[in-house]
């Protein structure tokens, strides 16, 4: 690791020779060591993208290409607007690294952390929503206590804030045994004004710089370093002390902040997260095109004795800064004081386009504030892993076991089961808002009060399918997630993504990466879904066994619902509708669930998504919902299509008679068909007398949907017209697998 | 006339807007909801109050206890004497229960998790100032949400004959069971009021009960508390 | 007279009646576990290291004592307090 | 060999560096507020109490610290764990 010095202080840095001497050039001369410190961070990979930058932009301008964005990329959060003067921010952000080693506190903070994110777009944080992955349970303490942890840190952060958890997704893989994934979404909701109050840059020459929050400690320092480096890299002595979340500060920061932002005071808000003061103050007054003079000793520590490197360098948990009207400093500041929130006026903004920083009489910093966010960008070597031609070519074995069985032991696979354990320690109501709640619809539905509309959010991705192909797979994520909210009745409006991958550094990592950007820039340009805003985290590879986690290009969609009737719902409604399925089944058994569970086996033909067909689907959809023809509507995927329908018939307690005879075409075998995790399919409940008008809708739109068959009162689902024999389910059976798989391993 | 009602805001409540929305846009029939921050809420100006759920202080050291010190509950004891209305809801009676307003105290629920549920509860008591529109066995669906709701007292034989338990965790059916008790709570104690019965406090949320569209059923029994307590207030100023 | 800075620490525990969910867990996951037959009970408290400034020790503790008895730091309902030690501060 | 009980006394809490959001909240918003400014500081931490039998005093220390490990009560990462005191019983 290069090694600088500064005035006898030397300091080891993560830069590139290279970028040392670019630096010297840019300054002309050695820059101060807290400035060293400074570049270091910025110039990580965690803060400057410096890997995934080039492939990024394969992302259209959403702000130039959707009216209605507005914000995109390169913001705290993305931002849209949703009419009668609200507006909606959400983002998505990892915080993998801490959780692996402080699975409690490292998913507060990542709570902690994507709150702020939102807060500092000037509008409240109304809902979180939390992908995780972790090892497989199964005779895995390790992953057992992590799962608790991680599920006990969101639940204790979230619901003391008082932001209700609306959703997520949790895979169990081997992948994540030494790397889990904890990523964390938000989704705020204000005016079209509160928005426009809290740009993230101080762009007015002569405002206050107000630090609000929590003190600035030693703790956290090189927290993104940590997070730019594989874990093993790393030694214990290396790892930064993870943070303790406070969660009761944080939700005192939220009501003091919105409550600033109404006073009209308030010019510019970031909050302080990786890179502490120094990412805060240069992003300010780099991106507003100011300077500023900045006091270091009005800043509160906790602890005496801290010098500027530290000070500046610190990412203690719980602070925001904020870009005062000169005329309103008072109003602001008393705001704070009702609050009892901690808080200093730390300086002033200029015209100097210097950010200064003094420490008494030394400057301590004194860069052009563009300096620090020009990082290079480093291309990376791609190489498609040879491994995958041979893990594709795998062939689904002749089943063994009967069909009936197979089934059960579907339904009670960790990735299929029911993750009630994990939402009811969520305080998913909180904010009397939640319309469909967790377990009721495949995504969390909101409504906005004042309004007829409602919002509804999904995240996830099929890790598996991206495996095998990142491309396809990471389409296939959109396909899925996106249907979430459109089986809950919503259009998708926008999409913002998590990028978890290996070590950025080995083509074959990078290749799965490159590919699933690729993927999703694709398939939203197609579908015309503006991507505003995502998160990298790369690093995600255990050094010992030489194993990157499988790719987890995490997909969140937030759609919107016009109309309280077009609120649908997952569970099956009333004996005697008819269940449809709408789209094509093929013999799509790669990274499927049934080949993981029943053979044990990773590889196999994954889905493939066809745009044009999906849209269709989608359409057709909307066209059912505009003449209120589904009485409940659920999207296939893990375990396929008989795991949907039974899903749907738990909550009421009712059966199924299904006859597949002329559903599906002769080159399937029946484990094909029952199995497949084709993706853009849908189970829809409706009512027989609507049969010949969805019928000649879906003639129009040319979209594949067929009758399967039909509701029944007694609880149980019949099969019929398979090439084989005629399968009959207990649903009773199946919804106890289904529940107890998650209590059973965690609850000794 | 207006009814005017305090919604505390103590640092740490959560609930404290859903519960002024309810009131003034739900009942709203004559009522003024406001939300006072803890240390500025003077009893005088007021017919009622509500302690609103969340986490005052972060719950730290012991949910309600800083709280419970809280000037705003010097002003909520004169009130209390004066036979105005105050109820407690969830941290809300973790507070009550702290400042001895209400016996008992709420433990952390015996799975030592945070519990987020629909439940039932029954109605052992509609004397009190916030039961008057129910009947006693009335089955009642209402969301619970809290980590420490698990009701404890060493004067349960008191608390009965004084008519103290206001709601005990039922079955659907208003059966007492072991499972239908969310978080181990005695004898499936719910909620209890003081002697006036001017004062109740529980751990379900009211306020999230209030509206068909956040029902599971599509019921709203969380109204008649409010209603109520509007009724109370009349009935006491006329 | 002179003040000296101590430390005092306290245990708040649940009285039995009201059950100790955290150790009865922990027993039972030791149970689980197995090989640890030889432990016989487990009980949870809440600790508090409070550093105070008084003229003695004495001082120092009943300073802390009432301070726990009049705002109620323990519950008397369900808690029992313990001053488990007083040291000064050096 | 003959066996003893012993009861182990130990503290789990958030390492010196890190901070503690419960004892800071208590000392500022309660103690403080109420009058009570010869306090400076609060930490809290976890407390346990085992019953345990062991050979010896040292036994017993070392099967609670594995056992704290072993069921992952305390994370290394974040907390420190000190064995207030160990005592025969009688
Ligand atoms: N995968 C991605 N897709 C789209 N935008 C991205 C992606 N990754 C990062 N971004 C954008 O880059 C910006 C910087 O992200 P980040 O450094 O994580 O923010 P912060 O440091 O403020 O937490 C964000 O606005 C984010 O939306
Ligand atoms: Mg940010």
């Amino acid at each position: 690791m290069p090694k600088v010095i500064s005035n006898g202080d030397e300091l080891d840095v993560d830069l590139t020779q290279p970028e040392i001497k670019q630096i010297k050039d840019l300054l002309e001369r050695d820059p101060t060591i807290t400035e060293w410190g400074m570049f270091d961070v910025m110039h990580s990979e965690h803060c400057s993208y410096k890997s995934s930058r080039p492939k990024l932009k394969l992302f259209e301008d959403a702000e130039k290409n959707y009216d209605y964005v507005l914000a995109g990329p390169g913001q705290d959060a993305g931002v849209i607007d949703i009419g009668d003067g609200f507006a909606l921010a959400f983002r998505i952000e990892s915080h993998n690294h801490p959780s692996a080693i402080e699975p409690y506190h490292g998913a507060a903070t990542g709570i902690g952390g994507i709150i702020r994110d939102i807060l500092c777009m000037g509008v409240r944080p109304i809902a979180l929503l939390d992908p995780l992955r972790f090892g497989p349970l199964k005779g895995n303490p390790h992953s057992q206590w992590l799962f608790k942890y991680v599920v006990k840190g969101i639940a204790d952060y979230g619901n003391c804030t008082g932001i209700p958890t609306i959703g997520g997704e949790v895979e169990f893989d081997k992948s994540f045994e030494s790397n889990c994934l904890v990523n964390v979404a938000c989704i705020g909701l204000g005016t079209i004004e509160d928005f426009e109050h809290a740009p993230s840059k101080a762009y007015n020459p002569g405002d206050y710089v107000i630090l609000m929050g929590g003190s600035t400690g030693r703790d956290g320092i090189h927290g993104v370093t940590f997070a730019s480096r594989t874990l093993t890299e790393m030694s214990e002595a290396d790892r930064p002390a993870v943070q303790i979340g406070d969660p009761f500060t944080k939700k005192l920061i939220i009501e003091a902040t919105i409550e600033a932002v109404k006073t009209g005071y308030v010019r510019g808000l970031k909050d302080l997260g990786g890179g502490g003061l120094s990412c805060a103050l240069s992003e300010l007054t780099g991106d507003g095109g100011t300077g500023g003079d900045i006091d270091m000793s009005k800043i509160f520590t906790r602890e005496p004795g801290m010098n500027s490197f530290e000070i500046m360098l610190s990412e203690s948990q719980e602070r925001m800064a904020f870009i005062v009207k000169p005329e309103g400093l008072e109003t602001v500041l008393e705001v704070f004081r009702k609050f009892e929130m901690a808080h200093a006026v730390i300086g002033r903004t200029d015209d100097s386009k210097v950010l200064k920083v003094k420490d008494g009489n030394s400057l301590v910093v004194n860069l052009p504030a563009t300096a620090l966010s020009d990082a290079p960008t480093i291309p990376r070597e791609e190489k498609r892993p040879e491994y995958l031609d041979k893990l594709i070519a795998q062939q689904t074995p002749e089943p063994k076991k009967d069909l009936e069985e197979i089934m059960y032991d579907l339904i009670a696979s960790e990735n299929i089961c029911s993750k009630e354990w994990v939402y009811r320690q969520y305080d998913h109501e909180v904010g009397v808002r939640s319309v469909v709640k967790c377990g009721d619809g495949d995504s969390g539905v909101l409504r906005i009060i004042g309004t007829n509309k409602f919002l509804a959010a999904s995240v996830g991705i099929n890790s598996k399918h991206c495996y095998l192909n990142p491309y396809e797979g990471t389409k296939g994520g959109l396909v899925e997630i996106c249907g979430n909210v459109i089986a809950n009745g919503a259009k998708p409006m926008a999409m913002v993504n998590c990028c978890n991958f290996g070590n950025p550094e080995i083509p074959e990592s990078f290749w799965y990466f490159s590919h699933a950007v690729k993927g999703m820039a694709d398939f939203c340009t197609q579908l015309r879904i503006p991507i505003i805003g995502g998160n990298v985290s790369f690093y995600n590879e255990d050094e010992v066994n030489k194993t990157a986690i499988k790719p987890t290009p995490v997909i969140m969609i937030v759609g919107i619902i016009e109309g309280k009737e077009n609120v649908i719902t997952l569970p099956f409604k009333k004996t005697e509708h008819d269940i449809l399925l709408l789209g094509e089944t093929k013999a799509e058994l790669g990274g499927s669930e049934y080949h993981s569970v029943i053979y044990d086996l990773e590889g196999g033909t994954p889905p493939h998504v066809d745009e044009k067909k999906i849209k269709a689907n989608w359409n057709f959809l909307f066209e059912l919902y505009n003449n209120n023809l589904v009485k409940a509507n659920h999207d296939v995927n893990k375990g396929g299509l008989i795991i949907t329908i039974a899903e749907m018939c738990f909550k009421n307690n009712l059966g199924v008679d299904l006859d597949f005879n002329e559903c599906y075409d002769d080159n399937l075998r029946d484990d094909e068909f029952l199995f497949s995790e084709s993706v853009g399919r849908f189970i829809i409940e409706t009512q027989p007398k609507d049969y010949n008008k969805i019928m000649e809708i879906a003639k129009n739109l040319k979209v594949n949907v067929k009758k399967i068959g039909f509701l029944i009162a007694n609880p149980e689902i019949h099969i019929k017209g398979l090439k084989g024999k005629d399968v009959k389910l207990d649903v009773n059976k199946m919804k106890k697998l289904y529940e107890v798989t998650i209590p059973n391993l965690m609850e000794i | 006339m207006t009814i005017k009602i305090a919604v505390i805001q103590f640092p740490g409540s959560n609930c404290d807007l859903d519960t002024l929305y309810v009131l003034n846009n739900v009942i709203s029939n004559g009522i003024e909801a406001e939300l006072i921050w803890h240390n500025h809420f003077k009893e005088a100006q007021f017919d009622g109050v509500v302690l609103p759920g969340g986490f005052s202080f972060g719950d730290y050291l012991r949910s309600g206890i800083i709280a419970a010190h809280s000037p705003a509950l010097d002003e909520a004891r004169i009130m209390l004497k004066g036979g105005k209305p105050i109820i407690g809801i969830c941290n809300g009676f973790q507070i009550l229960a702290e400042a001895q307003f209400l016996p008992g105290a709420l433990l952390r629920n015996d799975s030592l998790k945070f519990i987020c549920k629909w439940v039932n509860i029954k109605v052992e008591n509609n004397k009190t100032a916030f039961t008057s529109k129910m009947n006693i066995g009335d089955v009642l669906a209402i969301p619970i949400a809290h980590g420490e709701g698990r009701y404890y007292t060493d004067k349960l034989k008191e608390l009965e004959e004084n008519n103290q338990i206001v709601f005990r965790y039922s079955t659907e059916n208003g059966e007492l069971t072991e499972q239908a008790n969310p978080n181990g709570s005695l004898e499936s104690i719910a909620g209890v009021c003081n002697l006036e019965q001017n004062c109740l406090g529980l751990m379900p949320h009211p306020e999230r009960a209030s509206e068909p569209i956040l029902s599971p059923k599509q019921t709203m029994h969380g109204r008649l508390f409010f209603e109520s307590m509007v009724e109370f207030i009349k009935r006491r100023v006329s | 007279m002179d003040h000296q800075e101590y430390i005092v620490e306290v245990v708040l525990e649940n009285k039995p009646a009201a059950r100790d969910p955290v150790g009865e867990t922990i027993q039972k996951d030791l149970l689980a576990k197995k090989g640890y037959n030889m432990v016989s009970n487990v009980r949870s408290g809440q600790y508090l290291r409070i550093n105070i400034s008084a003229a003695n020790e004495n001082e120092a503790k009943e300073i802390v004592d009432k301070m726990c008895n009049d705002l109620r730091i323990f519950n008397p309902v369900t808690q029992n307090l313990t001053i488990l030690k007083v040291t000064q501060k050096n």
